[in-house]
């Protein structure tokens, strides 16, 4: 018990000293998970409002697998990714691994279907409410989709944090692709994870407070930017 | 001038969802100018009948065609929905958005946008958000959107359903102006007074079969049907 | 750092755990200007980043897997480094009663007859081979214990942190032992048979198999690790005043 | 690259042989993922609502701050879990650490914050639509709350299964309070973590494919359920 | 046999959004028997002033009470919205609803949303979803769900907006006869015809503010000022 105490402990010295190690290993995740997130809501939003305006043949079937995603180990990801990068791999000889790049991209595999399947929940209700208008204008698709996501924007919202919040605590992929290289690859969840091995509970959970102490900022932030324009119903 | 888009026809159509006939078979074709109006009692199959015909709802059986290829005729259509849609948008960005799809200059779209909010009383509300309007004004909105990119083919849904006796009047006059600009009007109200004023003729829908049809002053000074006589004072018996 | 070289090292999590990397990762950047960064991993994945090429090179303890690497033409040649040993930890009420054994083998004998808990690693690492080569030697097939033997399928510090939270019996290599935080009502028990003793050996990975391996620069490391600089270093090095690792690389 | 294949291997003999552990180890995952589902439903799908349904002052904070604990990362909760349930811990006595039930009390803080933030962003706009309706009708709070839950319930979907996702794939929190027993708090997660650690990356792979296949089994049964009574808009 | 929810007082009402003044400020009374009707055009603020007498809006000054507590009177309360709102359920649900929520017996309310879904005309469709209606058939489904609890006070907004003939008359006869039963109604409307047809007595909103009122014969008849005179004939000037 006392153990939580020594974390917070821990964790206010860290942030007060703004240990220089601590400050780097910060900004790597905050850099490596905000750029999966980019990268990620790049794909998953369109994708998700696509698959809410687009009726086919097997639509059902592909929301279930987009779903079922959701649980898509990390280690297995961080695996295949490994795998696919690796030296002898087939895109080896581009040298990414063990380089936030590939974390990134580890991390792209894991919240693409997770935002994905929020955003096309989202979506469908305002789909609905805007199908007849869309249609009887004649929308191309891409304007379908354009419409949804700028209209829905304050909806998407929860599936952007949702990605975020799952990237910046994600430790079992990027932790095999990046291979946790002190100054090179250490982000806080490898941090702790490495602290937590070595037994020192109050140094792993002072990490981990100030990892959600990040991950409330960027929550908070977002949601006071959000706000500033407030049209819309509520 | 008759639009390119007519004749729009209309033949053996039917539509059904799940076990329930909502509609037909219908045959009919619009063509020419002036205003058609869809009377009928509620659920007869109005909504069901415009949407057909305008591409939102595919019939069952049963074919629509028009004077153009289908994607470029839908293309002249306008459709203003019983139940207004607003976009989660200002009143400004309603009215703008038609033509912003089809690319139209920023500066021709802020002119005929700010024109048109004026026209329905709304010149004092661009910037308010379109989903705060009152149901009335809400309705206005959805017509002068529809009206913005002066469609060739409108159609109406009780587009006065809400709206007082000024505002109707004065819709009433812009379509008489879009009906001399060449748009052809098909459009269902429960309104008979204002059917007798609008309609060059008449459609009347009951169980979702036409009933009788016919040109403006005939179907309702002498309508055929004692049915169609009846519905027209009031008190139809389904 | 930013002009050095860089060379990735793959290490296991008990050679990490030690904390003497802290002392002889700075001392290789300012001799040699290179940058070694450490993979720390389980034993059987360090080997698979050396066969794939993702690292230059490898330290590990388990000699068989080594040879293993080595007859498949992975690795160039295996020089031992060090070793330290490993001990046998437990309740400080020593339930079992192992201190003072005759033997590893005894203290394990007497374990298994109080079937008191024990925790395995489970995860096919070097200690964990180590470990089932000593119940092999005592007799006795860990595969047929019964709930008192926990194979957790986890690295040292997990497993330490487990055998913590159910206060049982579990073999470790010295160094994660002495580093450990979360020690909780467990103590050293055993210590100091020389079948204990655990090798840390250094394999280079082949650039017949991987040509971007920066072959010059291990060599500059190997050459390093078995110089008297790392021998003292390495001897010298202490926690709580008890002495770790101890070098033993020919030159 | 021959690992993935011979992962799939793996995966297909793993699957075809029923192997004795794979179905034991695959049984747990499943009732620990869906015990702490169905805990964690319980707790999230009300609260997220009852956010959708309810003014107060700190609304905006509390909604902000629960869309950042999405973020928490799995090993502090695993560490926490692990210190509260540990011999020295306030509920040491309870005898829970490494057991399937501290695994899942792990697992139900993980994903309760995602499911209610996902829940009250699929309520919002169902809200929106009732509001008037439902303070014309002088519900109370709970039954506001479950009709909404009620008519939303196949929007709620998405989040039940980011849930299961999440609580499925998830490795570090139960690697710490379940401690990877064998036979006794091994799932599919830890048993993949063990795999790569040994090195064995093909049957990893193929433990994880049987993992995915698992997800996307619940994800299919799962829509298609919620499928046979359709009304509804869509 | 007066409601003891009444009378409603407002007394200095006012409505403000943002920096728009929507409303007031107002002082009314409503009371008795009877049913008062609120007029005006489109955005003059009957939506609110409904709105808030019902408390589904707070005011931004002033106050309303009632005559019993405010938790009480609200309960005796129903309001007809002037976009129907539907629960995403079926027709059967939707009328059980109201019922369910005050915890009536099962079969009790099988046997009374049965009554009012064949009094609408939907006793057919008590099995299909609700949100699948015509607009016509949902905004008499809303009607039913509202005076299936028998309030003691009604608030109506534009409840045959989009009802035929037949299905106004039906409605108006239903609106008759609560009244007859002891329903205090206030109803916002534009049909006029209708409004002299059922007010007993009516104001007149213009710019969110009350421009006159009066008992009904002598409103409609002869009303005291020319904008009320030229409402009347529908063609005000705002
Ligand atoms: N998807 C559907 N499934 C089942 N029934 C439907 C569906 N859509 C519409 N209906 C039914 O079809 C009938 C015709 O509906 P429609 O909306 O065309 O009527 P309408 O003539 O426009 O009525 P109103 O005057 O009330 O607007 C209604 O009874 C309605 O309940
Ligand atoms: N939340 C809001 N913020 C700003 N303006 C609002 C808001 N709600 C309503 N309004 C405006 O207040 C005015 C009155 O609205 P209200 O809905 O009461 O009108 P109404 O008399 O019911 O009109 P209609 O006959 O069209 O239904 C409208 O001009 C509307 O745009
Ligand atoms: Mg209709
Ligand atoms: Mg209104």
């Amino acid at each position: 018990m006392s153990d939580i105490f020594d974390g917070l402990a821990a964790a206010f010295w860290l942030l007060v000293t703004l240990e220089p190690n601590l400050v780097e290993i910060s900004l790597r995740s905050l850099q490596v998970s905000l750029t999966a997130l980019a990268v990620a809501c790049a794909i998953a939003l369109p994708l998700g409002t696509w698959l809410a305006v687009q009726r086919f043949r097997y639509r059902r079937v592909t929301i279930a697998t987009l779903n079922a995603l959701m649980g898509l180990p990390p280690v297995v990801v961080g695996l295949i990714v490994y795998i696919l990068f690796s030296r002898s791999g087939p895109f080896g000889v581009l040298g990414l691994l063990f380089t936030p790049t590939a974390m990134i991209i580890a991390q792209v595999v894991i919240i693409t279907p997770l935002i994905a399947s929020i955003t096309h929940q989202a979506m469908r209700d305002l789909w609905a409410e805007y199908h007849d208008l869309l249609i009887s204008l004649k929308t191309t698709k891409v304007q379908r989709v354009r419409t949804l996501i700028w209209d829905g924007r304050r909806t998407l919202l929860t599936a952007a944090l949702a990605g975020f919040g799952r990237a910046i605590g994600e430790v079992g992929a990027i932790m095999i692709v990046g291979g946790n290289i002190d100054h090179a690859t250490r982000v806080l969840t490898t941090a702790i994870a490495l602290e937590t091995g070595k037994g020192d509970f109050a140094l792993a959970l002072g990490l981990g407070f100030v990892l959600i102490a990040l991950a409330l900022m960027v929550s908070l932030i977002t949601h006071w930017l959000s706000q500033t324009e407030r049209e819309g119903r509520w | 001038m008759v639009s390119p888009v007519l004749p729009l026809k209309v033949r053996g159509v039917s539509v059904r969802r799940g076990a329930r006939h909502l509609l037909g078979p219908i045959d009919l074709t619009i063509e020419g100018t002036g205003l058609t109006m869809v009377l009928g009692p509620n659920g007869s199959g109005k909504t069901t009948l415009l949407k057909v015909m305008h591409g939102l709802e595919r019939p069952s059986e049963g074919k629509i065609s028009y004077g153009l290829a289908r994607a470029e005729a839908e293309r002249r259509q306008a459709y203003v929905f019983q139940t207004p849609i607003v976009l989660r948008r200002s009143v400004q960005q309603n009215l703008a958005y038609p033509l912003e799809l089809i690319g139209r200059p920023r500066d021709e779209i802020r002119r005929r946008a700010g024109e048109w909010a004026e026209r329905i009383g709304l010149g004092g509300a661009l910037s308010s958000p379109a989903t705060r309007l009152s149901g009335g004004e809400k309705q206005k909105l959805a017509l002068a959107r529809a009206l913005i990119r002066k469609p060739e083919l409108l159609f109406l849904d009780e587009p006065c359903a809400n709206l007082d006796g000024r505002s109707t009047r004065a819709i009433e006059e812009m379509l008489l102006e879009a009906r001399a600009a060449g748009t052809r009007i098909v459009m269902a109200t429960h309104d008979i007074a204002q059917a007798r004023r609008l309609a060059t003729d008449a459609i009347l829908l009951i169980n979702g079969a036409v009933h009788e049809t016919g040109e403006a002053p005939g179907f309702f000074d002498a309508p055929v049907t004692s049915e169609t006589k009846s519905f027209l004072k009031g008190d139809i018996i389904l | 750092s930013a002009s050095a070289e860089t060379l990735k090292l793959a290490v296991t999590t008990s050679f990490n755990n030690s904390g003497l990397s802290d002392i002889l990762l700075p001392q290789i950047k300012k001799d040699l200007d290179l940058d070694v960064q450490l993979l720390i991993v389980g034993t059987g994945q360090a080997l698979r980043l050396g066969q794939a090429g993702d690292v230059d090179a490898v330290l590990v303890h388990s000699r068989a897997a080594e040879e293993a690497f080595l007859a498949a033409g992975y690795g160039t040649h295996r020089r031992e480094i060090m070793y330290n040993d490993f001990v046998l930890i437990g309740p400080s009420g020593d339930p079992a009663g192992i201190a003072g054994s005759g033997s590893a083998v005894e203290a394990l004998k007497k374990i298994a007859a109080a079937k008191v808990p024990f925790v395995s690693r489970g995860d096919d690492s070097g200690t964990n081979k180590k470990e089932l080569s000593l119940w092999k030697k005592a007799d006795m097939d860990s595969a047929a214990f019964g709930p008192w033997y926990r194979a957790v399928g986890a690295g040292m510090g997990a497993s330490l942190n487990t055998a913590s939270g159910m206060n049982a019996y579990i073999m470790s290599d010295r160094a994660s032992w002495l580093k450990f935080g979360n020690k909780g009502d467990l103590k050293l028990l055993y210590s100091g048979d020389p079948i204990l003793f655990n090798q840390y050996a250094f394999i280079p990975v082949n650039p017949k198999l991987h040509p971007q391996v920066k072959t010059a620069d291990v060599a500059r490391l190997e050459d390093w690790l078995t110089s008297p600089k790392a021998e003292k270093l390495i001897n010298d090095y202490e926690i709580n005043g008890e002495k770790l690792f101890v070098f033993n690389a020919k030159r």
